[in-house]
């Protein structure tokens, strides 16, 4: 397998009882790329993202992220290693503000112990301030500063898409995973959406692969494009 | 063998107990997704009806003075029986309507006199025993009096409350509603037990050395009989087959012109009548007593045979029922100590190996 | 939203204010009376014992008037207040009118000790009185003890109760002497197999069951089985069905009269149909309607009262009951309760001084007090020495059958 | 170094305050007010405990009793059982001294926390496969199953209960301190947990467990540790009641106690800690406070209809998610001020 490739999926099968939800697909992704994943309803794009990210185990077939398997590790752990996923239903921390949600998915790097929490010693203050700043930088890039403190439930709708990236981002991913951004979105929207995913891509040196429904957008920014169905 | 199978028999004729209750349970739960807290003391209530029924309302007759008298027993105790399951039925209508309903759809101007009117009749009790006179006049005019103050204050109080989602709120209005009627009971019925006189003949035949009883089989024929009468409405009647729409998608079935409240009324009625014809039978034909916490044990038993079947399912209430009237009898053969904790751990076993109950499905939720 | 946030707040602090100033205002109503040489002093609440101030003589009762016991308190409260009742009416005592204080401990251990620590040192009794059951006044009996105020127990039966301390007091027999009552009319009545079905929840029970098979082994019967039920269940046949098994010449049920009934009718429903038997727990006049005929023939130890009795003191105590309870007939229970305020106020009457200290040496002083439960006179170890009697269930009556006096059974 | 000398600086200064308190109540209050109050104590950090499970983690446990019967079993198990054993080897723990009774209170405390505490993970574990309200079952029906076993322990005394336990701290009023040191320690634990980016995670995890899952949380970790916190703070608690009530009954920890418990994290706010502070002693001291005799038959009635009817008007609890903190308050207070002329 070449340095290049990020991500790679080899002949993974999926069944849900009998039914195959997702057979024999292969797929690769390399480095620095954007790659568009479509296919008609029900045709196992979710399911294909829910397989990489660990939600599910795949019944047969491999998959490999950065040179190391995949198969049976727990999502978290997935994040850890370096690959981030949004939504397709929004699912954000609703009773949380803006910037709790990206507090949250930025805390993955950082080691605090419970002790350092009970006790609020001067380790976890420091560390507590890193994240803070962060966050808010982070915030700020996307255009989100001045909701920070606004519950999450309580922001419109393209904005919460775009928090769920941002929460995303705060991972630190190398691969990161859209799944259908631009659902619900009018051509405006769509295009500032267009406009920021290869912002980001560029910025933050990203891989992204998103499974989109709208052509325009697809054929517009990727790169490549897998079709499943 | 002789003694296991005895063994055995005993556990159907409480597991058959069970399984109707657990039926209420599973309904509500299949429609609405709620615990019904007070179901065990619908249960209960349709005990004490049965006992009022028998000692006061009704012309029973004392078989060991008339023995001649059993077939108009036997037909009196199929009026209480309706009558129980009737009475049972409207007070499983207006819990649903008052106290899960503004879960629902928020606390609107109704409730909030039903409520008031509620919170003045202990008030109102506590005027009656005041006064020394006891006259029920005065008592009457008191609490209409202050039913009418507390209904314009709490509506006022109330105005504008949204329905609540929380899970955890609808449980505790629920286990609320079930003090209400167990502290009321206590109020209203006393706490002191009651025990329901001999209202039918009694035959004890043994059959290959097993010991069966007449009542005992009453109780298991009924049971069945109900159950039989529930699976043709679910299946084949349209408030029925509305109930299971429900069940699968509230808010489609509501966009499919259901008309979902009046059929959570029409579960809460069906659930409720099966809980007072189990009351009344239990209490009617084995002589326990019959007390103000007569529903907590068999309900919060029953509730756990409606988890165990896979909660909403209703073939899987009856089997949870059997299975937990059978498992709890033969422990309690040998070690008696342990029957309770033994429909726990049952449980907790059941629910790891297969979260959804043994006939429950298993979805996983959508990411 | 800002204004639903103030409005939030508002009302907790509200909630909070309204708490705090509920605690602050009693402390402060409390504290004046007792606080005359305020500063400097420790308190002196529990030291010294309780003494009479005022008019009034303060007694006070716990008892479960609500709750899962709650038959057992409110017919013993019946008593206590009937007893109260007399002796205001015959002018109380030195001019001096009974005042009874009566909490309600909910049938719960932990509200037991709580409303006794009330009545001790917010109501400041000159003796207390509770509880029936035995688990709740060994709860609340070292509150008693500590505050060295003498608490009477009308009816609880288990031993440990009067051990706790020489304040504690009790006006009925021990389990001791009743299980050994059982276990040796069980053996006159040539019984040589019997099998034991006690209520692991209640220590009354589970006492009465030990100490019967304990003396009825040295008599030389044998106990055939030892199953066990839960006060609260409704299903005893799988335990029955084992004893039937072991085929007993009769059966103990040292339980109450709530699961009683329902046991009788199922054992012979199994088919087991010898006499059961039992103690002061089946008496009530709920048995037999919960029993139907099943326990026809069979029989209980009981406290030394029936409302058949002739006695003229009895006579005159039933009537006095049912001038203020038309209707109802008193039971045990509530012959009990009267014995109990009554060893007190004949105490009172012959104590020293009006306070606690007084009062307890003059209850312990009690000696052939004729109550309507019998004799009473207090040994050493503060219980009643009294006759238990056995009663035979026929029809709907409990017959007086034998009675045995402590010497009878080796006691 | 400041930091380490700041918090015992805190540490010392929250026992002065409790001491001085205690000095001036006891000196004015009856046993009976102190009882309550220290009832109050006890329910108000079960309530908060069950809350770091209920409402911060968003769980669903109803069998919090379990857990607090646990504690004051072994607590009263070390005191009544296994001290005397103990102390023939180490007579500092002799009873009857000063530092004997505070040692023996700290080692029952602390035994009765721990094996709480590995209840609570025992009872987590569930949790990792069921959801809701099957959650809540199987955690009513654990602590009821810990109740027959103690019914069923004749050396812990099974139905008659577990009585006399020595009481350690037999002072008047210094219960009051072991008490409300306890709250303390669980209201600072559970706000300082959820004031940090670290506490977030278990925000995270009551919010969307999926969601928290695929940012890195390890939703695994979070419940056990949750379940494992909680239940150690309701064994501290059972620990300290066994000792003040100087003897427990298995009776005290049915489900009604659970009940209650849950009751009053729903109504302060699920979530909410100051909340369920205010929930626990407001609604232990509240029955108390009824107890006039008019009142009395009816209490209980009047107790559940208010509840059902707080429910409905009032469902997200006192405080819903928010907390009361004095600055906060007094800020806006001024800040009213300000804006009004």
């Amino acid at each position: 397998m070449s340095e290049k490739v990020l991500l790679s999926i080899d002949n993974v099968t999926m069944r849900f009882g009998g039914l195959a939800a997702v057979s024999e697909v292969n797929i690769h992704v390399d480095k620095g790329e954007l790659v568009g994943l479509i296919g008609p309803n029900g045709a196992g794009k979710t399911t294909l993202f829910n397989l990489m990210t660990g939600v599910y185990t795949p019944t047969e077939g491999d998959v490999s992220f950065d040179g190391s398997r995949l198969n049976g590790r727990k999502p978290f752990e997935i994040v850890g290693s370096g690959m981030a996923r949004t939504f397709q239903n929004i699912r954000l921390f609703k009773a949380l503000t803006a910037l709790e949600n990206v507090k949250i998915a930025a805390n993955i790097h950082r080691q605090a112990s419970l002790f350092d929490v009970v006790l609020r010693t001067p380790h976890l203050l420091k560390l507590d301030g890193e994240l803070d700043a962060f966050s808010r930088d982070l915030l700020q890039q996307m255009d989100l500063a001045d909701v920070a403190d606004v519950r999450s439930s309580d922001l419109s709708y393209g904005l919460q898409r775009r928090l769920e990236i941002a929460r995303a981002l705060a991972t630190k991913p190398k691969l990161l995973l859209l799944d259908e951004p631009a659902a619900g979105m009018n051509p405006q929207e769509k295009a500032q959406l267009m406009g920021l995913i290869r912002q980001i891509r560029e910025r933050f040196s990203l891989t992204i692969l998103l499974i989109e429904h709208d052509m325009k957008l697809v054929m517009g920014i990727c790169e490549r494009i897998y079709v499943l169905e | 063998m002789q003694a296991f199978l005895q063994t055995l028999i005993y556990g159907v004729e409480t597991g058959a107990i069970y399984a109707l209750i657990a039926l209420g349970y599973t309904m509500v739960y299949g429609v609405l997704r709620l615990i019904n807290f007070a179901h065990g003391d619908v249960y209960m209530i349709g005990a004490f009806v049965g006992f009022y029924a028998c000692t006061q309302w009704l012309p029973f007759k004392d078989l060991s003075q008339h023995p001649e008298a059993a077939a108009v027993n036997i037909a009196l105790a199929l009026i209480t029986l309706f009558l129980s399951m009737l009475l049972c039925a409207l007070l499983g209508i207006t819990i649903e309507r008052f106290a899960y309903r503004p879960l629902r759809n928020g606390f609107r101007n109704a409730d909030a006199h039903f409520w008031g009117f509620v919170i003045a009749l202990p008030v109102t009790a506590f005027v009656g025993a005041m006064s020394t006179t006891k006259r029920q006049g005065a008592l009457l005019f008191a609490g209409v009096v202050i039913g009418f103050i507390m209904r314009p204050v709490m509506a006022h109080l109330t105005k504008r409350i949204k329905p609540s989602s929380s899970r955890l709120n609808a449980l505790i209005t629920a286990i609320g509603v079930s003090l209400i009627l167990e502290n009321g009971g206590i109020n209203v019925f006393g706490a002191d037990p009651k025990f329901i006189p001999d209202i039918l003949p009694k035959r004890q035949f043994s059959l290959l050395g097993v010991e069966f009883n007449s009542s005992r089989l009453i109780i298991l024929i009924i049971a069945a009989i109900l159950m039989a009468v529930l699976r043709y409405i679910v299946l084949y009647t349209r408030p029925g087959k509305a109930m299971r729409a429900i069940s699968h998608d509230i808010d489609a079935a509501k966009l499919m012109g259901i008309n979902t409240d009046r059929v959570i009324s029409f579960t809460f009625a069906l659930g409720a009548s099966l809980a007072g014809a189990a009351g009344f039978m239990v209490a009617a034909f084995t002589n326990i007593k019959v007390v103000p916490l007569f529903g907590l044990q068999p309900g919060l038993k029953a509730f756990v045979a409606a988890v165990l079947g896979g909660a909403g399912n209703i073939p899987g209430a009856a089997l949870g029922g059997l299975i937990m009237g059978v498992v709890e009898s033969l422990v309690a053969s040998r070690y008696p100590q342990w029957r309770d904790a033994v429909a726990f751990i049952l449980l907790i076993v059941i629910l790891l190996v297969r979260p959804a109950g043994l006939l429950g499905k298993n979805t996983a939720e959508k990411v | 939203m800002i204004q639903l946030r103030q409005k939030s707040s508002l009302f907790g602090a509200l909630l909070l204010g309204v708490a705090l100033f509920g605690i602050g205002c009693k402390d402060k109503e409390e504290a004046k009376p007792s606080g005359t040489g305020k500063t400097g002093e420790t308190t002196d609440t529990a030291s010294r014992g309780n003494t009479v101030t005022g008019d009034t003589i303060k007694i006070g009762e716990y008892g479960s008037l609500t709750g899962d016991n709650s038959t057992f308190g409110i017919s013993t409260h019946r008593g206590i207040q009937l007893a109260i009742e007399e002796t205001n009416a015959a002018g109380g005592i030195n001019g001096k009118k009974l005042e009874l204080i009566s909490e309600d401990d909910n049938s719960k251990a932990e509200q037991a000790k709580t409303v006794v620590q009330k009545l001790v040192s917010n109501e400041k009794v000159i003796a207390v009185i509770g509880e029936v059951a035995s688990s709740r006044s060994i709860m609340a009996a070292p509150v008693c003890q500590d505050a060295k105020v003498p608490m009477v127990s009308p009816s609880s039966t288990n031993p440990k109760v009067t051990a706790i301390g020489d304040y504690i007091f009790r006006v009925c027999f021990t389990d001791d002497f009743q299980a050994v009552v059982a276990a040796q009319f069980a053996w006159d009545q040539g019984y040589k197999n019997v099998a034991v079905f006690t209520d692991v929840k209640s220590d009354y029970s589970k006492a009465f069951g030990e100490l019967f098979a304990k003396k009825f082994k040295t008599l030389g019967g044998k106990v055939a089985a030892e199953p066990t039920y839960q006060s609260g269940d409704v299903d005893f046949k799988a335990q029955l069905a084992t004893i039937k098994g072991a085929t007993p010449d009769a059966v103990l049920i040292p339980g109450y009269y709530t699961e009683v009934g329902t046991i009788a009718r199922q054992a012979r429903e199994v088919g087991l149909s010898v006499p059961l038997f039992g103690g002061d727990g089946w008496e009530s006049d709920q048995l037999i309607p919960g029993a139907g005929i099943a326990l026809e023939g069979c029989f209980f130890t009981n406290h030394f009262f029936s409302h058949d009795m002739t006695e003229p003191h009895i006579l005159s105590f039933i009537a006095a009951f049912q001038k203020i309870n038309p209707g109802k007939q008193p039971g045990a229970l509530d012959a009990l309760g009267y014995d109990a305020a009554k060893v007190i106020i004949e105490a009172l009457k012959r104590a020293k001084s009006l306070d606690s200290v007084a009062l307890r040496d003059a209850i312990a002083e009690t000696k052939d007090y004729q109550g309507v439960a019998g004799k009473i006179t207090l040994d050493a170890n503060r219980n009643a020495r009294k006759e238990a009697v056995l009663f035979k269930i026929v029809g709907k009556e409990f017959k007086i059958f034998k009675s045995y006096r402590p010497e009878q059974v080796g006691l | 170094m400041r930091w380490l000398l700041g918090r015992i600086g805190v540490v010392v200064l929250t026992c002065a305050i409790l001491l001085v308190a205690n000095r001036l109540l006891i000196d004015n209050i009856k046993e009976y007010y102190i009882s309550v109050l220290v009832l109050c104590g006890l329910y108000a950090t079960l309530a908060v405990s069950l809350n770091l499970i209920n409402g911060i983690t968003g769980q669903f446990s109803i069998g919090h009793a379990g857990f607090y019967a646990v504690g004051a079993y072994v607590g009263g198990a070390w005191t009544m059982l296994m001290r005397p054993l103990v102390v023939k080897s180490l007579p500092i723990l002799q009873t009857g001294t000063q530092l004997g009774d505070h040692l023996n209170l700290f080692i029952a405390l602390v035994l009765g926390t721990v094996c709480a505490g590995l209840t609570g993970l025992l009872v987590g574990l569930p949790s990792l496969r069921l959801r809701g309200d099957y959650l809540a079952i199987v955690t009513l029906g654990f602590g009821e199953v810990i109740r027959i076993v103690i019914l069923n322990m004749d050396v812990v005394g099974g139905p008659r209960g577990f009585t006399p336990i020595t009481a350690l701290v037999n002072d008047h009023g210094i219960p009051l301190v072991w008490v409300f040191g306890l709250l303390v320690v669980v209201v600072a634990f559970s706000r300082n947990l959820v004031k940090s980016a670290q506490g977030l995670k278990f925000l995270a995890v009551r919010e969307d467990e999926i969601a928290a899952d695929a940012m890195g949380v390890n939703t695994t970790r979070v419940k056990v540790t949750a379940f494992v916190i909680g239940s150690a703070f309701a064994g501290a608690a059972g620990v300290l009641y066994a000792h003040c009530q100087t003897g427990v009954n298995p009776d005290s920890f049915d489900m009604n106690t659970s009940i209650t418990v849950t009751t009053m994290v729903v109504l302060g706010g699920t979530g909410s800690i100051s909340g369920s502070l205010l929930a626990g002693i407001v609604l232990t001291a509240l029955p108390e406070l009824l107890r006039y005799d008019f009142i009395k038959d009816y209490r209980m009635v009047i107790f559940s209809t208010l509840l059902v009817v707080f429910m409905l008007t009032r469902p997200q609890g006192i405080f819903g998610h928010r907390e009361i903190a004095l600055p906060r308050f007094l800020r806006r207070l001024i800040r009213k001020k300000e804006n009004a002329p």
